[in-house]
């Protein structure tokens, strides 16, 4: 597989320099504090409001919806700067990484109109309503029914895993609108559904640490309107899949424990350990190489190339690279990894080590990917 | 090992087993504890398994006692019985009669300062302080090594807690009168490092055991795309690599507590705390890799284990010490690998 | 998985010396040369023999038979002197390895009578005939034919991967006596085969190096007389399965480049690298755990336990610690690696890079191994 | 990069694809080489590709000629093509006119000492230093570093050769007359080693990609219980790790080039060079596997390509040398890791 080489442009650069400037300016400030895997375990609605004051929600979207047009390459470097330095963007994040996309290409006028310019001002954050209870990494079993009625359609059943629904304020959810056959991948819908709703009943799941980011979600009677219908019926699997790709070869498959990557530099240098440092050296080649062909999918999307493989690829070498930092980290320091620590370090490594066993399963299983990209690469 | 080791294994694991529900690990995060198991350990004496029939205890052995260290681990108890335990044992090595007030244990930092029978100084993330009423610690009194034991009244305690939430407070000392000190020389400190590791390998491996046992088990009940998950090749990778990972900590366990009862141990406790980091990262993976969503919740019980596992191996004398330690021993050693591996020297002095 | 602890008798441990002093001895009159993968790759049927004047080629067996009847930890502790000194036996090895145990166990009075005592006296040398062309893991998918004939049968088919059938003078042979149904693993036989019959061809595989230890050998209207049969006619499978303890828990599959470990222990020391003795430490805490592993699984042999999934184990995890050796040490030494490096260090590094790959294919892959011991830990 | 890449890359290829056999690289075990496949490299005047048009080559760039690397890694050509026509390069960078005769170059080696114009000293693992005749190499001369041309008749040679039967051999000088000088700065010198490195990293690039194509075609030609190994999800889990390696060792090679023909190649050429001495770990161990006993023999070919990874990563400046060169650059510096990736430096002075 070759991907492209991207070099930034000036004007790229000064983007990136606009960007950082103005994170290290706020995390000065204490508006936010760095976390590692920020991006998922890091919601802070207030935060999401100052980005999109900004412009940076939404941003490579079209000016009618309140985008600004600006390429996917502008939009790559924000999210790697938000990433780097650990900033609580979870709340904005799936609206802008999946519901936005989604809707610019399957989603109606009204939709568009409706949802978009919300989604940029910060003051709409959707949840992705995939998983089921039970379902695990076999997705298409969907046992969410959406039943016709006048009007639109009443949906029945349960989401699992779905990140952030509590400060959400739709969810994009598969159902089942057909009744199932032997092809399970078959009459699936997208519907959006207004988690306000009456019959909508969110419950917490507690990750590890005890920490709330994800949730069950119940649907009971919920009624949702034919409009919010995203796309086409029946073809609700095809139009998921085309997500993923933005899902899995983002940034953020590779950079949740940056920061403690980065803060163990710095302590090694203060140190002046020059064993250490030739160590850690060989995390920074490894990151550097696997932010290479990250950019490289990233500029393939962005001239609409075929990626699903390269992406379930990037996913399942970047999330163990993620892993492998605190594991090699804690070797190379002295460290107590607590989340309240003083030590910027121990708190990072906490949280890295903590974090780590989902990085490897959420947003498709390391097991699943592997068929994925063997299929791909045998009939490539 | 002691002809009792497998009755009280037998009744120790009985209680924990029926008393040491999913809730009652819980409670540490809400700043409790198994006090009515600890009740129980006290009423059946099992604390005083290791301690010497003259200072009342059972005359247990090291193999004894490191067991239910394992089972500790294997059940993520909370309840004080290492640390309790283990600083009884240390203070039957220097001649001072054990506790019988609730004692905790921490030799693996910078020793706090004594001065004419006042101590000062910090001490951070020790097991269970705020509970226990007297610590056994280490202090320097000019250049000079000494165990001491204080009465924990003495100190400013702030709670912490490890990555388990388990209790691991910073401690503060102004001149607090000591209880007892005693001189240690170079080769009593080695020990009572040895020590320490093997009570935390124990602890380690039996954290294993049960990690290992969960995910056999959710491979057996778990079901995708139409079967269970056991029959993926993948899965069965993992299950393989856990069972390796367990069997290879519990020999290393076992080698560790044959060599310690022996009075043979050298590098070999240094080997097993090296072994059971890689052991615990692996399983750890592992486990997780195997649970999938399910065991990254804070419902499911995985996280008991796998989180112990990672607080306990950067944890008193861990992989940085003892891979300094032996590298030293190497330096100036003209024993090969082999040699080490053989005892060889210990043949050539027989 | 509990095993049981071994620690060694006082007599054991002399005995261990007299074999390291004899090996010693040996090899600085330049009778062997160490190498690392010595007891796959080395055949030197000179040097058996001289083990064989020792008394230390079936030193288990019964004295009827010329054997010694020491214990099985003693054939260890010698077992594990010839590999940590890297010694040539692999002349030897199948035989007192597999061969001698299963006539002991299956034989007739006859084929112990004949060929114990010429084994023991490093006269008689085997080759173990199980892998097919094309059967590559999937070893009940026999094909080799014995077609019964007046006082014999006659062999046709062919074996492949044969160790050391270049210097064998016999191979123990799976071959199919009866015609293949719907159960693979039924009517397969072990028949002894001279090699020196009329119709027997050896032809070499050179390993990737060039070397020559693997053998192609064909039988072409072979006549094998009845006595040759080994234990039940039908049962060759179940037989055969008996030895696969004996060839897989064994210290040759955590100690294959241990040659290797020890000399670059001996440099660092020589180099007084504080930071590479502190790396090398962790090999060494590995190999110590392994081998306690080990001898473990060959106590439980000894007392007549069931060792297949703890066997499969060891050699699973111990092969994987074989190969990591090189990798290691690479890195923390100054290295060229070369077959013919004046540097003892180069050398063993070139003789572990290149046999290495064999480690995790050779007597069961990997993966054949992680489905045994799943299904084992499963059932268990 | 330069409009006649693609042309060129294709003609290339085409020759290697049809000239090279398994028999021609077996060649080199022989103690012979691919002269009629060289041959045809003069007759095209491929050697010529990134010699400047005033010095009579075709003015190609460093894109060109490092792809072309990557193609004799693919086919593993035995012909001295890298050494030969980066000899040439180097020589252009200081300002000599490249070479018609063969030539080699060695560079990552304990310099030869120069006086008064005469060479002494050795050299090890020089690539084809018996077939070529001029030989680009390093000296010191109380203390300051040249590059020097010397004529491969001034020394004694030993044959040696590397894991893959490749021509590494023994040099010895004494007094031996040198053909040209040319002092070289720091930055020269450093510039020269990312040369050599993006080099090594070309070709070792190319190995891995064919490594996985053998891979890939073996896993769809082999059955094993009755089915194509490929449908083992094992056998997946090595291709999906093996299409990883590949793709990121792609991407850091083309990338690294792209720096290098900027003028902007910064730690990047190392962090290139660390990254493929994994990768060929990874890729030699699952290439291996996937193939089990078939891609061990001498028969097959994937050893042509998993023996000059393994003795490639361990040549020139390798590992342990980019390394010490990073870890020093880190210590006196006041940029983040994220700094360096992005960067920003170089934003700053624009």
């Amino acid at each position: 597989m070759n991907l492209p080489t991207v070099q930034f442009t000036k004007e790229q650069e000064l983007f990136r320099e606009e960007v950082r400037t103005f994170l290290q300016q706020e995390l000065q400030k204490g508006t936010f504090q760095t976390k590692c895997d920020s991006w998922l375990s890091g919601s802070d609605p207030a935060f999401s409001r100052i980005i999109a004051e900004q412009g940076w929600i939404g941003m490579t979207w079209p000016k009618e919806y309140g985008g600004a047009e600006r390429s996917s390459i502008d939009r790559y470097i924000l999210t790697e700067e938000f990433l780097a330095i650990g900033a609580p963007v979870a709340a904005h994040w799936f609206a802008d990484r999946q519901t936005g996309p989604l809707l610019l290409r399957f989603g109606t006028d009204y939709q568009k109109n409706f949802f978009l310019p919300k989604i940029v001002k910060g003051e709409c954050f959707f949840a992705i309503g995939l998983s089921e209870p039970n379902s695990g990494s076999d997705l298409a079993s969907v046992k969410t029914k959406a039943e016709k009625v006048e009007g639109g359609w009443i949906v029945n059943g349960a989401k699992t895993w779905t990140s952030n629904a509590q400060d959400a304020h739709y969810m994009v959810t598969l159902v089942r609108t057909e009744p199932v056959t032997e092809k399970k991948h078959q009459g699936l819908s997208q519907l959006i559904i207004n988690l306000k709703s009456e019959g909508v009943t969110i419950t917490p799941i507690r990750y590890l640490t005890g920490e709330h980011h994800f949730n069950d979600v119940f649907f009971d009677n919920v009624f949702v309107p034919d409009e919010m219908v995203v796309g086409t019926l029946g073809n609700g699997w095809a139009q998921g899949l085309a997500e993923l790709a933005y899902e899995r070869s983002g940034p953020e498959r590779i950079l949740s424990t940056f920061p403690l990557l980065n803060e163990a530099m710095e302590e090694l240098k203060r140190q002046q350990d020059i064993e250490g440092l030739a160590q850690i050296s060989k995390l920074v080649a490894e990151l550097w190489s696997l932010r290479n062909l990250s950019i490289g999918v990233a500029k393939v999307l962005e001239e609409g190339g075929e990626v699903g493989v390269s992406a379930a690829l990037v996913k399942s070498v970047g999330t163990k690279f993620e892993q492998k930092i605190p594991e090699i980290v804690r070797l190379l320091l002295d460290v107590y990894p607590q989340l309240h620590a003083d030590r910027a370090v121990d708190r990072y490594l906490a949280e890295s080590t903590l974090h780590a066993p989902g990085f490897t399963i959420r947003g498709g299983t390391s097991e699943v990917l592997y068929g994925i990209i063997a299929k791909g690469v045998l009939a490539g | 090992m002691s002809e009792m080791k497998d009755m009280i294994i037998e009744v120790v694991e009985r209680i924990f087993k029926e008393k040491v529900e999913k809730e009652t690990v819980d409670l540490l995060e809400a700043n409790q504890w198994a006090e009515d198991v600890w009740q129980l350990i006290l009423e059946n004496e099992i604390h005083q398994v290791a301690v010497k029939e003259e200072n009342g205890g059972a005359g247990g052995d090291y193999e004894d006692l490191f067991h239910l260290y394992r089972l500790v681990g294997k059940y993520a108890v909370p309840i004080p019985f290492v640390e309790h335990t283990l600083a009884n044992l240390i203070l039957e090595f220097i001649n001072i009669n054990p506790h019988t007030e609730l004692s905790t244990v921490h030799l693996a930092a910078k020793p706090l300062e004594l001065t004419a029978g006042k101590v000062s100084g910090s001490l951070d993330h020790v097991p269970w302080a705020r509970y226990a009423q007297k610590l056994v610690t280490l202090a320097t009194e000019k250049g000079t090594q000494s165990l001491i034991v204080v009465d924990l009244k003495e100190a400013h305690i702030e709670n912490h807690t490890n990555l388990a939430a388990e209790p691991r407070d910073s401690l503060q000392f102004t001149d607090g009168k000591i209880l007892a000190s005693h001189p240690l020389t170079e080769e009593q400190h080695e020990f009572l490092t040895k020590l320490q590791t093997a009570a935390t390998v124990s602890k380690m491996a039996g954290a294993i055991d049960r990690a290992y046992e969960l995910s056999v088990q959710f491979s057996k009940e778990r079901e995708q795309f139409g079967r269970p998950i056991h029959r993926f090749q993948l899965v069965q990778q993992h299950l393989a690599v856990l069972a390796g990972e367990q069997a290879i900590s519990a020999a290393a366990l076992e080698n560790s507590i044959a060599l310690l009862q022996k009075g043979e141990a050298g590098d070999e406790i240094a080997f097993a705390r090296l072994k059971l980091d890689d052991a615990s990262r692996i399983v750890a993976t592992s486990a997780h890799q195997v649970h999938a969503a399910i065991g990254v919740t804070h419902e499911h019980r995985l996280h008991h284990y796998t989180r112990r596992l990672w607080a306990w191996r950067d944890e008193d004398f861990h992989e940085k010490y003892w891979k300094k330690q032996l590298a030293k021993n190497w330096l100036n050693s003209s024993n090969t690998i082999w040699d080490v591996l053989t005892k060889k020297k210990q043949v050539e002095h027989i």
